[in-house]
């Protein structure tokens, strides 16, 4: 393709000018400069901060955003939307203790499964019933975790020592749960860059009725993204209970949505839909993450903590917003 | 392997014992002075408003207390509604409660301020009101009828106590607060500073931030703290749900049982288990079995009798020398 | 009426019918759900929301969304309070001028950046409670309403219905208005349907962005402020997740999240929807928890598909 | 011609600017008089559209300096523009689909009753009465998006129109117009001409230009090519100006290929062999009426019909994209699932929308993932896309129809709209259908293009592709078509082959039934 854009551009083609790629740069990258800053900022100011300990408690803590996040990423870019994430995240570990006792792998399977149904049917009204996103999983976030709460009505503690280890175990120094994060990863990105459903995934957030007049089977692929959604978000909630070495339906995933969303948007990723981008997700999350670390360790003051995240969120989707060409 | 559960509380291990009546006789209520109309609390229809969900220990706990006495004392049209948290909906839920012509109302209130909408419909209607677990700020036996709970700020103070005691006068304590803007957070907040401040001035309270009464919240800042301050002694939790999350942090970080200290409030039966297992120091109990006392103060007042406006109940605390023995009577 | 103009009635008063249908069918299973007491409550709790799913219908008609308005109804009702302290005027006017002032910031921000709403808002969410917080003392400072005349203006009653159910029907009225009839409302509806082709048409776009954005933001802060009134005191844990409460009415009752269609009425009977199922779970009265839950998701999944499909004949989305 | 002495009202002198890759002006003179009718032309891309958006405040020039009515001018906003009296209809139809057409004609000067609230019913009454002078007859309280697109583009034309301009501006009016109402916008421009109005005027259509234009500006590759009176500029002449090539060169190559075929008689595979597509009895309440179409292997049939005959929905039909009432498409005798875009597509039916910005482009991705679209099932193994696969189908393509992209990872949304066209019919192409249906495929395309599209088609034909075409441009349909089937009012009311595809027949084909039905 590199020599079909020379002969075809011309001398006019190529008109580089330094100053829109340093902005283009911004907003392809800013969030990992944001990241950076942070963690300058903390290397300097914060005692303890480069202590292997401390990365992998941030890493450790960011794993269930990150994981529920992907899913959201593919979501948003069919121009949706997935509220129902957190409360999935809580039936997955109502449901991953009520089938412990079937062994660690099975119970896992049956919360994913959970999750999977609860994004069907999210994704069934989204696709073939024409609710709006917002409102379906909106249904969703309020009846799933009453249903988790009928399951498992209160907190519940368990010792089997298998599902323990998943949540506090370690590779090679890196937490297990961290590794599956980067695994999950991994396979996002492959989907959403090299397969025929990533491609479908975001024609269709980019503009709906051509894609379906291009044939493509646009109400599979979006019942397809919600499940895939609602499975992350169950597989985040195993995780989170395993780390917790508690099911606690009631406020695991609390208001998670908010933050998986932010994420996204701080990594760049339009709301509007038509475009993913999953490696600055993980970085959306990650700034996410260090900036709530930060305001802890500094022991700032609800208050306090909450006006600087507004502002922070700001700054960063500022830096990376889609500039007007005029 | 078994998840082990909970229980709940066996029915008469754990009742509430009264603190002030016996005591300082404060003001009292008739129902003369009220100005109600006697009725047979069998028949008559009765209103229980929950503030948060049934989905930990002590909502839990209360819940079935007002139900399992109702039952027992033959009342058959209890109406129960949960506010689900939030306050708006309770406001709206006693009002319905009233429109479904309830005549008694026991309320566990999410807050303390901002009842004058069901107040004076109640008032109106001459429908007495018992508040449960925590008070609503009006006239005793004129705006509401009396008040059943704990002290949170004294619970506060005593939390102190235990922790002055563990440290021995002397050291760096965190504060994991419960929900921002609870009036249960103010108060078990302020009498744990006030306490630490007249009678351990070499106590510092370097850290306090909210884990919103939640064991995830907990474990999370908890991992947060003893990485910036590892030289922390205490930590003073608000709740026992943070102070269990606290625990799994500890542990996930390689500490030692009892190498900080932790002190909490409520008495669940894990945090007592906690004692047992060493992990806690001690935890302050806040009793959510309001029911016998709710009914029979009810009762009284119907008879006629003299009641006080405010019964606070007195808690017990668990540490080491009785967590085992009464792990039974936790809820 | 020909076949076009029902179904387009259908979708704009789909909400209207679902309402309807849910409320006989709630007043033949429940005895004490009909009576005058209990409809009294409903509409009286609802009102502060329909105040609020007001200004949210201007703001997705326009094809944004505010998060903000459950913290700048509580922030509304903290100032109010505070304020009361010096009479009825501050009382109202600090909160509105507060909360215009957070509205035009927010409303500024997403016009001349260009960034999603969705964010800039939800940083207002944030920001607005942190400022709450940060004025009543981490939340652990509750106002009173001394002002009896503010006071006054939450809890008086005419035939049984308090002031805010009157304000709210008053201010849902001007809001038709303006949205069918002015120019403004004109221009917000041509924005949402389509913001390019709205500024080629000469539409202001940017001002008017940030005129809803302030009208948003006004209307939060002043339904915060009569409940404060209503209250007597300005509560602080009030207003978690009242956005998306508001959303629901607003999409409930027709409007498109995608912007450029809907209407007040729609978003009204979608704050009663959510009311009336509140109260249907009360009249139950057993329920846990947990089920009511349960219940009240599977209403909403229920009522948004009956909407839905009432308004299928006429193809949008 | 007669009134160059006159001062300019609104003038370019050497205006540039630059998008990312592009500069898609350098350095451009222009000067539009008062009481003149002014064609700018170019090829796709050559940026027009570009200097009618910089006029009107939509962009800001890089460089370069704007002047109106004497004095420099630098409009921030096409409001500021258009309160100064600068008029703009612009290339793709922009106007707000969800709103009634009436609030779409009238937004920002709605009549006002008591209290300066809007007056619904004059609204109404008014927004009737301008459009019927533009023969729209409609309930104009329906949305927008209801209308057809040719529809639509006259309430657009009625709107910039009846406001109070000095200025009119129009990019491309008539693509999607029919003679008729090409002829009721050609009186328009004439009127706005003798009141003293100055009128720009863009077009690939270049016999439109002599009808109307006084002066011509020709644009090429951003840069200025010739400006002047147009009748001293012989046709010839002017597109070897926009194409840049020599006159003679024009002249061998010839610039509309399906003329040549015709001449060379009918060799293409029409008229023999079972039919490739065939539908049968499509019905849609208030649509369509039974249409029967069939399309053999080689054929190319014609559409013809007015505004709003079915034309569209015919073709959309045929692709299951629209639900039916009636009827059944077969192809190769098999009948084909109903409502499903997918099942056609595999089975060979593939369709070119109409709506460009709605329906085609995919304005979030590059011109390489918009080709690919369609042929994706197809551009790898289980389910992952082969790269290599892509950029080969991409590159022959964007060869083969000339399409013009600083590269093919460029967004198509910043193609000109001739490229997008293009692009779209990579992607149908690259499908390898057996049947294409063509919704105006030309619309926008500019000579050269369009030339190219032309003889695509035919070239396509003799491979054997059966090919629906819909086109406003008459002398397209009866060059390009064998067959043509003529739709009023959602039924075929004629078919013409061999001789009698004339435009004379198309026309009478089409007022005989309207005069047939005004008698019963
Ligand atoms: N927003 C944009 N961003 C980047 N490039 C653009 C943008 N708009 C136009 N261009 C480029 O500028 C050049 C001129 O485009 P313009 O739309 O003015 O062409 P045009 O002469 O109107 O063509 P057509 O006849 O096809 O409409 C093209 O190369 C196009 O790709
Ligand atoms: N001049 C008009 N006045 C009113 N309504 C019209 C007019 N033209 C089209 N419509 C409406 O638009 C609808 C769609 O027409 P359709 O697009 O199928 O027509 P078409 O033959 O494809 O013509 P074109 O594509 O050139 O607009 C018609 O059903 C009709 O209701
Ligand atoms: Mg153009
Ligand atoms: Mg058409």
């Amino acid at each position: 393709m590199a020599e079909l854009t020379h002969d075809r551009g011309g001398p006019r083609g190529r008109v580089a000018v330094l100053k829109p790629q340093v902005f283009a740069w911004v907003q392809d990258y800013g969030v990992y400069a944001a990241v950076l800053a942070l963690l300058l900022f903390n290397v300097l100011f914060t005692p303890h901060f480069l202590d292997a300990s401390n990365f992998r408690t941030q890493l450790v803590q960011v794993t269930p955003i990150v994981i529920v996040s992907l899913g959201m990423a593919l979501v948003i870019g069919t121009q949706g939307i997935d509220l129902s994430v957190g409360s999935v995240m809580a039936l997955a570990a109502a449901l991953v203790v009520l089938y412990l006792g079937y062994g660690w792998l099975p119970a896992l399977v049956v919360a994913v499964i959970g999750g999977a149904v609860v994004g069907a049917a999210g994704g069934a009204l989204v696709a073939y019933v024409g609710v709006q996103p917002i409102v379906a999983t909106l249904a969703l976030l309020v009846g799933v975790r009453g249903l988790a709460n009928v399951l498992v009505p209160q907190l519940v503690e368990f010792r089997n020592p298998d599902l323990i280890a998943l949540g506090s175990s370690s590779v090679a120094g890196i937490p297990v749960i961290v590794l599956i994060a980067a695994a999950l990863t991994v396979i996002v990105l492959f989907v959403v860059r090299r397969t025929t459903f990533g491609r479908q995934v975001v024609a269709i957030g980019g503009n709906r009725s051509a894609s379906e007049l291009s044939g493509l089977p646009v109400r599979r692929v979006l019942l397809l993204v919600y499940v895939i959604s609602g499975l992350l978000a169950a597989l985040a909630g195993v995780l989170a209970t395993a780390r917790l070495q508690a099911s606690d339906p009631t406020s695991l995933g609390m208001f998670i949505e908010l933050s998986a969303i932010t994420a996204v948007v701080v990594g760049g990723t339009p709301l509007t839909g038509g475009r993913i981008r999953v490696l600055s997700t993980v970085m959306g999350a990650l700034l996410m993450q260090l900036l709530a670390a930060t305001l802890i360790k500094h022991n700032l003051p609800q208050s306090w903590t909450q006006m600087v995240q507004a502002v922070i969120i700001l700054a960063a989707v500022y830096a990376t917003r889609k500039r007007e060409t005029r | 392997e078994e998840p082990q559960s909970a229980p709940a509380a066996a029915s008469s291990a754990g009742q509430q014992v009264v603190e002030t009546p016996s005591g300082t006789a404060g003001p009292t209520c008739t129902l003369e002075q009220f100005g109600g109309t006697k009725f047979d609390l069998k028949t008559a229809t009765v209103g229980f408003s929950q503030s948060e969900k049934e989905a930990n220990p002590f909502r839990i706990a209360e819940t079935k207390s007002i139900k399992d006495e109702a039952a027992k004392l033959g009342i058959t049209d209890l109406k129960v509604t949960n506010a689900q948290s939030q306050f708006s909906k309770q406001i709206t839920d006693v009002q319905q409660l009233i429109a479904q012509g309830v005549k008694l109302l026991v309320i566990a209130p999410l807050n303390s301020d901002g009842w004058e909408p069901v107040l004076q419909q109640a008032a109106a209607k001459k429908i007495p009101i018992i508040t449960v677990d925590r008070k609503i700020n009006a006239k005793a036996c004129s705006d509401y009828l009396t008040f059943i709970g704990s002290d949170f700020y004294e619970q506060g103070k005593r939390a102190a106590d235990r922790m002055i005691d563990a440290l021995g006068g002397k050291g760096k304590v965190a504060i994991l607060l419960g929900a921002p803007g609870n009036n249960v957070t103010t108060e078990r907040t302020n009498g744990f500073k006030d306490r630490v401040k007249e009678k351990a001035p070499e106590i510092t309270i370097s850290f306090e931030q909210t884990g919103e009464f939640a064991r995830e919240k907990g474990q999370q800042v908890t991992e947060q703290l003893i990485q910036s301050n590892p030289d922390i002694n205490g930590i003073y939790a608000e709740n026992d749900e943070m102070a269990l999350g606290a625990v799994t942090a500890l542990k996930g970080a390689g500490k030692e049982p009892g190498d900080i200290k932790i002190v909490s409030v409520d008495g669940t039966r894990s945090a007592v288990q906690g004692i047992v297992d060493g992990w806690l120091h001690a935890v302050i109990e806040s009793n959510p079995r309001f029911g016998p006392l709710a009914f029979e103060t009810a009762q009284k007042f119907l008879n006629g009798e003299a009641i006080p406006d405010k019964v606070i109940i007195s808690d017990r605390d668990y540490d080491t020398g009785n967590a085992k023995d009464s792990l039974g009577e936790a809820y | 009426m020909n076949r076009e103009q029902l179904s387009r009635t259908l979708q704009q008063h789909g909400a209207v019918m679902v309402l309807g249908t849910l409320v006989i069918v709630g007043s033949l299973a429940f005895d004490s759900f009909a009576t005058p007491a209990n409809a009294a409550s409903v509409v009286v709790s609802s009102s502060f929301l329909a105040i609020i799913a007001i200004g949210m219908t201007f703001v997705i008609i326009s094809g944004g969304i505010d998060l903000s308005v459950g913290s700048l109804f509580v922030l509304g009702g903290v100032l109010a309070a505070y304020g009361s302290q010096y009479g009825m005027l501050v009382a109202l006017l600090l909160p509105l001028a507060v909360c215009g002032v957070v509205g035009l910031l927010q409303g500024l921000v997403i016009a001349r950046t260009g960034m999603a709403p969705f964010i800039v808002t939800l940083a207002g969410l944030l920001g607005v409670r942190g400022l709450m917080l940060a004025i009543s003392d981490e939340g652990a400072t509750t106002y009173l309403v001394k002002d009896r005349a503010f006071a006054a203006l939450g809890q008086g009653e005419i035939l049984g219905l308090s002031y805010p159910v009157y304000i709210t029907a008053v201010l849902a009225l001007a809001a038709m208005v303006l949205l069918q009839r002015t120019g403004f409302g004109q221009n917000v509806y041509a924005i949402g349907g389509n913001e390019q082709a709205a500024a080629l048409m000469g539409v202001p776009v940017a001002r008017t962005k940030v005129y809803v954005y302030v009208m948003s933001a006004l209307l939060a802060g002043l339904a915060g402020a009569l409940n404060a009134a209503r209250l007597s005191s300005g509560v602080t844990i009030l207003g978690i997740g009242l956005e998306l409460d508001a959303i629901a009415a607003v999409v409930i009752g027709g409007t498109l999240l995608t912007g450029g269609a809907g209407g007040i009425t729609g978003s009204v009977a979608g704050v009663l929807l959510l009311g009336v199922i509140q109260s249907l779970i009360n009249q139950v009265g057993n329920l846990t928890s947990a089920f009511q839950q349960v219940v009240s998701g599977l209403f909403l999944a229920l009522v948004v598909v009956a909407q839905r499909l009432l308004s299928k004949a006429q193809r949008l989305t | 011609m007669r009134r160059t002495e006159l001062e300019a009202v609104l003038e370019a002198r050497g205006v540039s600017k630059r998008f990312p890759g592009v500069l898609a002006l350098d350095g451009v003179s222009l000067a539009l008089r008062p009481g003149e009718v002014h064609a700018l032309v170019g090829e796709n891309g050559a940026g027009k559209s570009t200097l009618i958006k910089v006029f009107t405040g939509v962009y800001q020039p890089d460089g370069g300096e704007l002047r109106y009515q004497g004095g420099p001018a630098a409009f921030g906003t096409p409001l500021e523009a258009q309160r100064a009296g600068i008029s703009t209809i612009y290339q793709e139809v922009n106007l707000v689909p969800m709103m009634s057409v009436a609030r779409n004609l009238l937004l920002g000067r709605e009549p006002r009753g008591r209290l300066g609230v809007i007056d619904a019913a004059a609204m109404y009454g008014e927004a009737e009465r301008v459009l019927s002078g533009y023969g729209v007859d409609t309930d104009v309280r329906r949305p927008l998006r209801t209308l057809g697109v040719g529809a639509q583009q006259m309430v657009a034309l009625a709107r910039a129109v009846s406001v109070d301009a000095r200025v009119v501006i129009m990019d491309e009016p008539t693509s999607s117009l029919e003679p008729r109402e090409v002829e009721t916008l050609f009186g328009v421009i004439r009127r706005l001409r003798d009141s003293g109005i100055a009128v720009m005027y863009v077009s690939h259509r270049l016999d439109e230009l002599y009808r109307v234009c006084d002066q011509v500006t020709v644009l090429r590759d951003g840069r200025l090519a010739h400006t002047g009176p147009l009748a001293e500029l012989e046709r010839l002449r002017l597109i070897s100006l926009m194409l840049g090539r020599d006159q003679n060169e024009v002249r061998t190559e010839g610039l509309t290929s399906f003329s040549r075929e015709h001449a060379e008689g009918d060799e293409r595979g029409s008229g023999n062999g079972a039919p490739v597509v065939e539908a049968r009895g499509l019905t849609r309440r208030h649509v369509l009426d039974g249409v029967d179409v069939s399309v053999k292997p080689g054929e190319v049939v014609g559409l013809g019909g007015l505004l709003g005959a079915g034309r569209t929905e015919t073709a959309k039909a045929i692709v299951g994209a629209l639900p039916l009432d009636g009827g059944q498409v077969l192809v190769a005798g098999a009948p084909l699932r109903a409502g499903s875009t997918s099942a056609a597509i595999r089975a060979g039916v593939s369709l070119l929308p109409e709506d460009r910005k709605a329906e085609g482009i995919i304005p979030t991705l590059s011109v390489r993932e918009n080709i690919a679209l369609a042929a994706l099932p197809s551009m790898g193994r289980a389910g992952v896309v082969s790269e290599a696969k892509i950029d080969r189908i991409v590159e022959i393509f964007m060869r083969r129809l000339r399409i013009k992209a600083a590269s093919p990872h460029q967004l198509v949304s910043e193609l000109s709209g001739g490229n997008q066209q293009k692009v779209l019919l990579a992607r149908w192409l690259a499908v390898r259908p057996k049947v294409l249906l063509l919704d105006e495929p030309t619309r926008g395309i500019d000579v050269g293009a369009k030339a190219e599209v032309q003889a695509l088609i035919d070239e396509l034909a003799r491979e054997g592709l059966g090919v629906l075409l819909i086109s406003s441009d008459l002398e397209e349909l009866v060059e390009g078509a064998d067959r043509i089937l003529v739709l009023r009012e959602g039924a075929v009311v004629g078919e013409l082959s061999g001789d009698e595809v004339t435009e004379e027949r198309i026309m009478a084909t089409i007022a005989e039934q309207s005069d047939g039905r005004a008698d019963a």
